[in-house]
């Protein structure tokens, strides 16, 4: 157990870093670090010295590993635009995406869970159609369009939701519905497909054999089962809403990460796009893994014997 | 109605939004529009302008002469203090500008500071001020950017501490600031009596960024913001009837131009290079159709690469109007009678782009469009590697041709025109004192340029205002608008 | 009586075992859990076997035995950890897989599996020829046609796809699959157990006919005794790896000498009633393939288990009246002899 | 011997896109208290849907219909689903072939079986498990007490299946209905458990229903058994009378077709069925069987014969009440 | 019995009516599915406007004309049949926009779905097959790509090359394979576990045959759905860069360019963002049901 979550933390490392190798490869190759820094009237020479100073004359091997060095004990340097250190920004900045994220994920699994099980245990049924429907849309939607809509219906045709800010749990709630759609079709499907594959498998058979109440043999004993999946599923979804949550975040004024990896990218603020890519990514691994573990538990088979 | 957290005019409070992040609020650190209109709220300079006469009117100081063409002195007010409650004086003043003007402290705007030699205490409310050479936009610059900060609490906070907790003498003072997010102004209820920016009426003022236009008006229509701006023509129109909007249109000192690459810096030899290419261009395009079905509002087509307000902008150049057939002629001329093909940037309008485009397509001409933000082309632009660009300039509202046509013809790295000639007659312009010589010089400047067609000026721009009917608000020439003098209705 | 020999290095090889295998051992890597380190298995362990032409070859085994991985072996599928495969007493390499793939043929247990389901059944019989370049395209069909004929199928089934065939009718396509390049062996694993007993029974007699008429060497693999007894001419007997007896089927059937021959031997049901159902190895300790047990593997079942068996592991006695040989301490060398 | 279970014209159908599936046909029998029978027959020839149908387990869009389905007394057929339920596990427990697949893998062996007693009876979780364990001593499972903690994973195919039958017998069932329970184990191992079936029936009075395709498991485990081909019976009876005399053609094909050590020659051909079992949707004109019969004629074609007696055997005679009956024209076979 | 007795019996009786052939179920699971058909319908009228475009559209799609700027469609009280969509902010007319947007979009779709699937099957084909070593790297690199947050990369390089066409379709395709390469590997892997896969190594085939040859055909139908649903992804994404100023560049239409623009009128033109918006929509949808349909159809118990 010790040495696989030795194994799996190295992995993680090793994604991480590849991940952070590969941004900064990319974003050096986007922008020219001094340049942005120098800004609006520097001269050629103002441009060599901050180069001089920042190090940004280095090879570049020798600046991702001292930024990595730095980034491992949370410094992750000094945003070129707001200069002032990002880990502060983050810490800021986090939160909001965090809870946009996890709201939204919690959103997903709330709608996609139940309407995948009742989708299951009736197969064809307009309970299933509609869920397929409901699912379809959700992935035919693009998330700015939906988002416009639901702002112009919630906010000005019927005002009942604050169109943007983060100030209050009203808030969230145009944001959550917004991402979380656009998650939930995974999940409803893959816990259909699940909770089918579960249902006509032969332990099920046997629960009911044994006379036991269908919502037992259901909740139970099927569900367990049908969730390992999703679980993982959940993990992935969570780590793309993190990522991909720039859309919303703009639309919906919330000033979260992915608001502020795009602003940063249109600004050549490296420190802080390298940042963010290097804690979504971290992000991602750990969630993955808890996702590992977390299926362990409901999955004996995969725990140790 | 939805009661958003701060309620308009029953809590004393303006909501007003825009989509610009604010770094800093050090203004000497940040450049974008709207730090110039939290550094009016927050700062004084010594003088300052009246946006609807032009004239300088002192500010921080009571008055000031000049004691020769490189020399004046200040005299300071004396009732004046920063919200901390510091008297502000003479060390202020001396403080400020000394250290902006040194190179060291690298501040962004060079120009604006860059003409000071040096600032001396005479005593407690009298300084005087040396240029290095005779500066005719020395009160410009006094006026504006030149703000002053409180020595004690900037030398010990420096500009990380001005930029999150600024402390000036303004009208407002700041009382929270979320970098990129948010910034919440008190009225300071201690600014002195006499100022010209009047004193505040408004309680609190609370400043949120939304990035996205329609979250904007989204928020404007819900009653959750009471102002925003930069509102697209087609939308400004349609708020207008609105009941409880109200739509302001002014025009602006920013201006749009095509820039073209007329001394090959890019090194690979473009269309462009050739005169006749840039004037068929110019020819190619009806401006007077976008202005007048596109950009709308207070703009007016420009022929000259200034401002038509601003000193020194003669108007008195080569025009190119709409004209594809002799647009088709300079190009056949030029070698390309089936026309060329040519990268295009622009970082802004995407729909006037787009116009352009279409123009020019009906001569022949194929723009490859390249969109990029603002920063990405810019650092292009700097580094010599674009043919062609869309862009705008502002000149910081300054009301002089020097901080237009000598921003870009004087050499520097934005300069695709590199033309000798042009560059001698700014750099005499620019150090002449003698308004007559400056006007002679510019003029000499312009007409080249708009005879080479190094640029195709376009059009000056225009804003739309859109607040709620609860608030006074007067928009200005400028650009800059003045929260401190909107009221409550 | 059919020339038997000994497997292995105790005796020459006779010249007719057309496949060989000497000493092979096979080992897994298997990780039981995400968390566990990976720990060896050894499915096979220094198996000697050969393949006659027109001798069937018995290996019977209880599930997870390592018959399958043998099989894979011998087709040349997996290669052996140690030990050779030899076939006309030449050892198989790299190169002469094609060769190989020529004179050694399988037919797998489930038909269902074992053919491609987006193929036709000529195209599926074919796939040999095809493959070593035999014959044109007309050339091919023919020779799968009268293919076809040989297995009892009819032609129409030609341009079907296995779908629409039934499970006897799919081993047959599978065994026309196999025979197509004229092997000299064939190796079957478990060809009947996922047919009905009417089905098996035809595949049994075609397998029968075909061994005949083609003289055919062939390995069959099978957890069914009556089938082993039946079809084989030689039986081995293996367990946890290792080919505990072997012998001639009569005399394995008549005189088994392994504790674990002969509970398999008592377990089989016949159709006959009356015999009641006997218990052969009361217990359960059922082997662990990763965690052998120490000395003979078969200790901790055997209802005859001494000290030395749990400890020493048993040697092989060849047993020269049956022909064959057992790895037991209860037939001590001499004693094998004259029991 | 009171009948625990009646049969009598049992059909399962079920729609399919190509038309109704009759799976089940007509099909009667009875089971005895502490009798075993056994359902013989090919793959797809409807016993397991039979066996489910007893238990009212069978999938979604299956229908059961029959003329009589009483258990000690009961009419199954009238009963609520949750009646049903609390017969289930309880008085009637059912066993399945895939022991591997038939045990949650998500929970242990404990809960599991304790949960097939609470569902049930007012026991407490200590109680059940207490049964839990004794019953696992009961099938012969070794340390049966630590088990209960064991995951199914890990358990070997044997333990499992002796884990399942414990399982099934939590509730004190009256009738064990067990499909397949040996196919998937070694020859061994099912041995085994055919034993400890027969000792459970020996010493519990317990009543089996045991459906398989190994004509050797029916031949020397059953009391009675059915022979069912394409969805009905063709033969019933004592396991002596149909194995030693088998009055179906189909029958004594299916015996033929496995060879007898000993009695069959080694390398000999074996007799076989030729065809295959017909389609079970829509009717089927006649005997089902004709098809592939040897001895069918023109009336084989049109009608199926009703089950009859089976022609009395010569001595010890055995009255036709004793219940070999069977289907077809032929007079029996000599 | 003799041998030929035995040979000749027949394996299996004259049936009455021949069992239907694959392609005859599969026609008939097709024709029965609904959901597949429209889908079908949609998409194949989606495809057929966009490549007869030239022929249909009532005007070039660039021409524009500032003097008929944002005239509303004809079912709007204003609208005319001159522009029976209307036209846009630079008077282009909408409903020629439309039809030559969909071969941007389809474009954009088909290309990224190719790319990404040529690059996903290959890796995911290569560790289902060969395991071991290939495996771990290829799952190493699946592990990367997830954990790289797409949308930020997609921005960062479209706004290092500038949207354009190509750039779009290249990021697309090098962001979106990891599905692919997961269902490729987990479907190789489990058609490399029948079987037939080793009946063909036993008759000698070449890696290459079998990988063609044998697995996937086997693994199409699920290439096919991956196809299907990462191309709408990439419809969508190619949208959401445009949202952001980054997908491809104007004049060029594409329908996610199309709503993007829209956008600014969302308040008082709202059909210039609904059009290409329920264009979007449909595609997307159609593009969903039939990765859905195949999905269903090609099921070893398809629903009916
Ligand atoms: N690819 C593999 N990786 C790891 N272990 C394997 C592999 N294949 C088989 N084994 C293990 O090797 C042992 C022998 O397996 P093999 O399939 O040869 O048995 P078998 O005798 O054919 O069994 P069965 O009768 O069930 O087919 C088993 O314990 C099995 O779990
Ligand atoms: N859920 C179902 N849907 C449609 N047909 C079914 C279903 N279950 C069973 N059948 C069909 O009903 C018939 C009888 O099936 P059943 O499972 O009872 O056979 P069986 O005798 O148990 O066979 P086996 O020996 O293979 O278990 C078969 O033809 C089968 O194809
Ligand atoms: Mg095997
Ligand atoms: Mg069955």
């Amino acid at each position: 157990m010790l040495a696989y979550s030795l194994k799996r933390l190295l992995l993680a490392v090793l994604v991480a870093v590849t991940v952070s190798v590969g941004s900064f490869a990319l974003l050096r190759a986007a922008g020219d670090p001094a340049v942005a820094m120098a800004g609006h009237s520097a001269t050629a020479s103002d441009i060599e010295f901050i180069r001089e100073t920042y190090g940004f004359n280095r090879p570049l091997p020798v600046q991702y590993a001292d930024w990595l060095v730095k980034a491992l004990q949370g410094d992750f340097g000094e945003s070129l635009y707001f200069r002032m250190p990002v880990s502060r920004m983050l810490a800021d900045k986090l939160p909001t995406t965090m809870t946009l994220g996890g709201l939204a994920l919690a959103f997903a699994l709330c709608v996609g869970l139940p309407l995948g099980i009742i989708a299951a245990i009736r197969p064809n049924s307009w309970i299933d159609r509609t869920a397929l429907l409901v699912s379809v849309t959700g992935q035919a939607m693009p998330t700015f369009w939906f988002a416009l809509v639901l702002v112009v219906l919630f906010s000005i045709t019927f005002p009942l939701l604050p169109p943007s800010g983060s100030g209050t749990w009203k808030h969230f709630v145009m944001p959550t519905v917004v991402l979380g759609y656009y998650a939930t079709p995974a999940i409803m499907r893959l816990t259909r497909a699940g909770m089918l594959d579960v249902l006509a498998s032969d332990y099920i058979r046997t629960a009911r054999a044994k006379g036991l109440h269908p919502a037992v043999v259901l909740l139970k004993h099927a569900l367990r089962n049908a969730v390992i999946p999703v679980v993982s599923l959940s993990a992935v979804q969570f780590g793309f809403m993190l990522g991909g949550s720039v859309v919303v975040e703009t639309v919906f004024a919330l000033h979260g990460t992915g608001q502020l990896a795009w602003e940063s990218i249109s600004r050549s603020d490296l420190p802080t796009v390298q940042a963010i890519v290097l804690v979504l990514s971290s992000f991602y691994v750990v969630l993955s893994l808890i996702a590992d573990l977390l299926n362990a538990w409901l999955d004996p088979r995969i725990r140790v014997a | 109605a939805p009661a958003p957290a701060s309620a308009g005019k029953a809590d004393d409070t303006l909501n007003i939004a825009w989509a610009g992040e604010l770094p800093t609020l050090d203004r000497y650190f940040n450049v974008l529009r709207e730090g110039e209109l939290v550094a009016r709220m927050v700062f004084d300079s010594l003088l300052t302008v009246d946006p609807q006469t032009f004239d300088y009117k002192p500010l921080l100081a009571s008055s000031y002469r000049f004691v020769d063409n490189r020399t004046i002195e200040f005299e300071l007010r004396r009732d004046v203090r920063f919200h901390d409650g510091e008297p502000f004086d003479a060390d202020d003043v001396v403080y400020t500008l000394n250290l902006m003007a040194d190179p060291a402290t690298r501040v962004l705007s060079r120009q604006n500071v860059d003409w000071i030699e040096k600032v001396e205490k005479i005593d407690t409310h009298m300084v005087r001020l040396t240029m290095k050479a005779p500066t005719p936009l020395a009160l410009e610059y006094l006026s504006g950017p030149l703000l002053i900060y409180p020595r004690d609490y900037y030398s010990k906070v420096g500009s990380q501490g001005m930029g999150l907790r600024p402390v000036g003498t303004g009208p407002y003072k700041v009382t929270a600031f979320d970098p990129g997010k948010r910034i919440v102004f008190e009225a300071n209820r201690a600014y002195f009596d006499g100022s010209p920016k009047g004193r505040p009426t408004i309680g609190r003022i609370v400043q949120r960024t939304i990035p996205d236009q329609n979250t904007q008006i989204a928020e404007l229509l819900s009653g959750g913001v009471d102002w925003i701006w930069n509102v697209p023509n087609d939308q400004a129109a349609k708020l207008a009837s609105m009941p409880n909007v109200v739509v302001q249109n002014a025009q602006t000192m920013r201006f749009g131009y095509l820039a073209f690459d007329a001394s090959n810096r890019t090194g690979h030899s473009s269309p462009v290079n050739d005169v006749r290419v840039r004037q068929a261009i110019a020819h190619s395009i009806d401006r007077k159709t976008i202005v007048k079905r596109l950009v709308r509002g207070a703009s007016e087509v420009i022929d000259a690469v200034c401002f038509p307000t601003q000193f020194g902008c003669v108007q008195d150049v080569a025009t190119y109007d709409y004209d594809p057939v002799k647009a088709k002629a300079l190009l056949a001329d030029a070698g390309y009678p089936n026309g060329l093909d040519i990268e295009f940037h622009a970082y802004r309008d995407r729909p006037v782009a787009e116009a352009m485009i279409g123009y020019m397509k009906a001569v022949g001409i194929n723009a490859k469009l390249t969109y990029l933000q603002y920063e990405a082309l810019r650092d292009k632009v700097y580094n010599g590697e674009t043919d062609f660009t869309f862009m705008s300039w502002g000149s910081y509202s300054i009301n002089d041709a020097a901080a237009s046509v000598s921003q870009f013809f004087k050499g520097s790295k934005d300069d695709y025109a590199r033309d000798p000639q042009v560059i001698g007659w700014l750099e005499g312009a620019d150090s002449a004192i003698d308004p007559a010589t400056r006007k002679d010089l510019y003029g000499k400047a312009l007409r080249r340029i708009a005879e080479q067609a190094y640029w195709q000026p376009l059009f000056t721009y225009n804003v739309n205002y859109v607040h709620s009917k609860d608030i006074a608000f007067t928009p200005t020439a400028d650009e800059i608008p003045r929260f401190y003098a909107v009221t409550w209705k | 009586m059919i020339p038997v020999t000994i497997p292995g290095p105790e005796r020459a090889v006779s010249t007719d075992a057309v496949l060989e295998l000497r000493g092979v051992s096979h080992t897994y890597q298997v990780r039981r859990s995400p968390f566990r380190k990976s720990v060896p298995l050894r499915a096979v362990d220094d198996v000697s076997l050969c393949v006659h032409r027109g001798e069937v070859l018995g290996l019977v085994g209880e599930s997870g035995c390592g018959k399958s991985t043998l099989s894979k072996i011998l087709l040349g599928l997996l290669p052996p950890s140690s030990g050779a495969v030899l076939i006309d007493g030449a050892a198989v390499s790299g190169a002469g897989q094609a060769a190989f793939a020529r004179r050694v043929q399988p037919v797998f247990q489930d038909p269902y599996s074992s053919l491609n389901p987006r193929k036709t059944v000529a195209q599926i019989i074919g796939l040999p020829l095809a493959v070593h370049g035999v014959g044109d395209r007309a050339g091919r069909r023919q020779a799968v046609t009268a293919m076809l004929d040989c297995v009892g199928l009819p032609r129409r089934v030609l341009d079907t796809y296995p779908k629409q065939l039934s499970g006897g009718q799919r081993q047959r396509v599978a065994i026309a699959r196999a025979l197509i390049m004229r092997p000299e062996v064939v190796v079957c694993d478990e060809p009947t157990s996922a047919l009905d007993v009417s089905v098996q029974a035809q595949i049994l007699n075609l397998l029968t006919e075909l061994r005949r008429e083609l003289n055919l060497g062939m390995l069959m693999i099978s957890h069914n005794l009556a089938v082993i007894e039946h079809m084989a001419t030689w039986i081995a007997v293996m367990y946890l790896g290792r080919i505990v007896e072997s012998g001639p089927t009569r005399a394995i059937f008549e005189r088994p000498r392994h504790p674990y021959t002969r509970a398999l031997l008592q377990s089989v049901l016949t159709t006959v009633p009356g015999h009641g159902i006997p218990d052969p190895l009361p217990g359960t300790a059922i082997p662990n393939p990763v965690d052998r047990p120490a000395g003979c593997a078969f200790h901790p079942r055997c209802p005859l288990a001494t000290d030395l068996c749990r400890t020493v592991p048993p040697s092989r006695v060849a047993d020269a009246r049956q022909g064959g040989f057992v790895e037991c301490h209860l037939f001590p060398a001499g004693e094998a002899e004259a029991a | 011997m009171t009948p625990i279970l009646e049969v009598e014209g049992l059909c399962v159908d079920i729609p399919t896109p190509a038309g109704t599936l009759h799976a089940v046909r007509d099909v009667s029998f009875r089971v005895g208290k502490g009798e075993i029978l056994c359902i013989v027959g090919e793959s797809g020839c409807g016993k397991s849907l039979t066996s489910l149908a007893l238990m009212d387990l069978l999938p979604g869009r299956a229908r059961r219909e029959a003329r009589r389905l009483s258990f000690a007394g009961t009419d199954l057929g009238s009963l609520s689903p949750r009646a049903m339920r609390n017969l289930r596990g309880n008085r009637m427990a059912m066993i399945f072939q895939e022991p591997m697949t038939s045990l949650n893998p998500a929970f242990t062996i404990g809960n599991q079986m304790a949960e097939a007693l609470r569902c049930h009876t007012r026991a407490s979780a200590a109680e059940a498990r207490e049964r839990a364990a004794e019953l696992l001593a009961l099938v012969g499972v070794p340390a049966g007490r630590d088990r209960l903690n064991q995951y199914p994973h890990q358990l070997s195919g044997g333990l499992r299946q002796r884990v399942m039958i414990a399982m099934a017998l939590m509730g004190s069932p009256d009738l064990l209905i067990a499909d397949e329970p040996t196919t998937a184990l070694d020859v061994t191992i099912q041995a085994q458990i055919l034993h400890l079936l027969e000792d459970l029936r020996d010493r519990t009075g317990l009543s089996i229903v045991l459906i398989t395709h190994d004509l050797g498991v029916v031949a020397q485990l059953a009391d009675r058994v059915v022979v069912m081909y394409a969805g009905s019976v063709v033969e019933e009876g004592p396991v002596d009378e149909v194995f030693g005399r088998p009055a179906h053609p189909y029958t004594r094909g299916l015996l033929e077709c496995v060879p007898v050590p000993g009695r069959t020659p080694p390398g000999s051909l074996l007799g076989s069925i030729p065809g295959v079992v017909p389609s079970l949707i829509g009717a089927i004109p006649g005997c089902p069987f004709s098809a592939r019969c040897s001895f069918a004629a023109d009336a084989c074609l049109t009608r199926q014969p009703p089950l009859r007696p089976a022609p009395l055997q010569p001595a010890p005679l055995q009255p036709a009440s004793a219940g070999h009956s069977f289907r077809c024209v032929l007079e029996g076979l000599a | 019995m003799t041998m030929s007795e035995t040979l000749r019996a027949p394996a299996a009786p004259a049936a009455a009516a021949p069992p239907p052939t694959p392609g005859q179920i599969l026609r008939r699971r097709i024709l029965g599915h609904w959901s597949l058909v429209g889908g079908l319908a949609v998409l194949g009228l989606i495809l057929l406007l966009a490549v007869l475009a030239p022929f249909v559209a009532p005007d070039d799609p660039y021409r524009q004309d500032l003097m008929e700027r944002l005239v509303p469609p004809v079912w709007n009280a204003e609208g005319s049949w001159t522009h029976p969509l209307g036209t846009d902010h630079l008077g282009r007319d909408y409903l020629s926009r439309l039809l030559y947007g969909a071969r941007v979009s389809l474009l954009i779709g088909f290309a990224a779905a190719l790319g990404s699937g040529v690059i996903g099957t290959t890796l995911g084909v290569c560790a289902g097959y060969f395991r071991g070593r290939v495996d771990m790297v290829v799952t190493f690199l699946v592990t990367v790509r997830l954990s790289t947050p797409v949308v930020l990369v997609a921005l960062a390089v479209v706004a290092l090359f500038g949207g354009s066409l190509e750039v779009v379709i290249l990021v697309l395709s090098a962001l979106l394979w990891d599905r692919f390469a997961i269902v490729m590997r987990t479907s190789t892997i489990q058609a490399t576990s029948q079987d037939y896969v080793l009946a063909a190594q036993a008759v000698g085939c070449s890696v290459p045959r079998i990988i063609f040859g044998e697995i996937l055909p086997n693994v199409l139908n699920n290439l096919i759905i991956v196809a299907t649903l990462e191309m709408a992804h990439a419809i969508l994404l190619e949208a959401a860069l445009s949202f952001l100023g980054l997908g491809v560049q104007p004049p060029l239409p594409s329908w996610g360019l199309m709503v993007a623009e829209g956008r600014s009128n969302l308040f008082f033109e709202p059909w210039l963002i609904a059009i290409p918006g329920v264009a979007l929509f449909l595609l997307v949808l159609a593009i969903n049901l039939v990765g859905d349909g195949v999905r269903d159809v090609t099921a070893p118990d398809g629903r009916t």
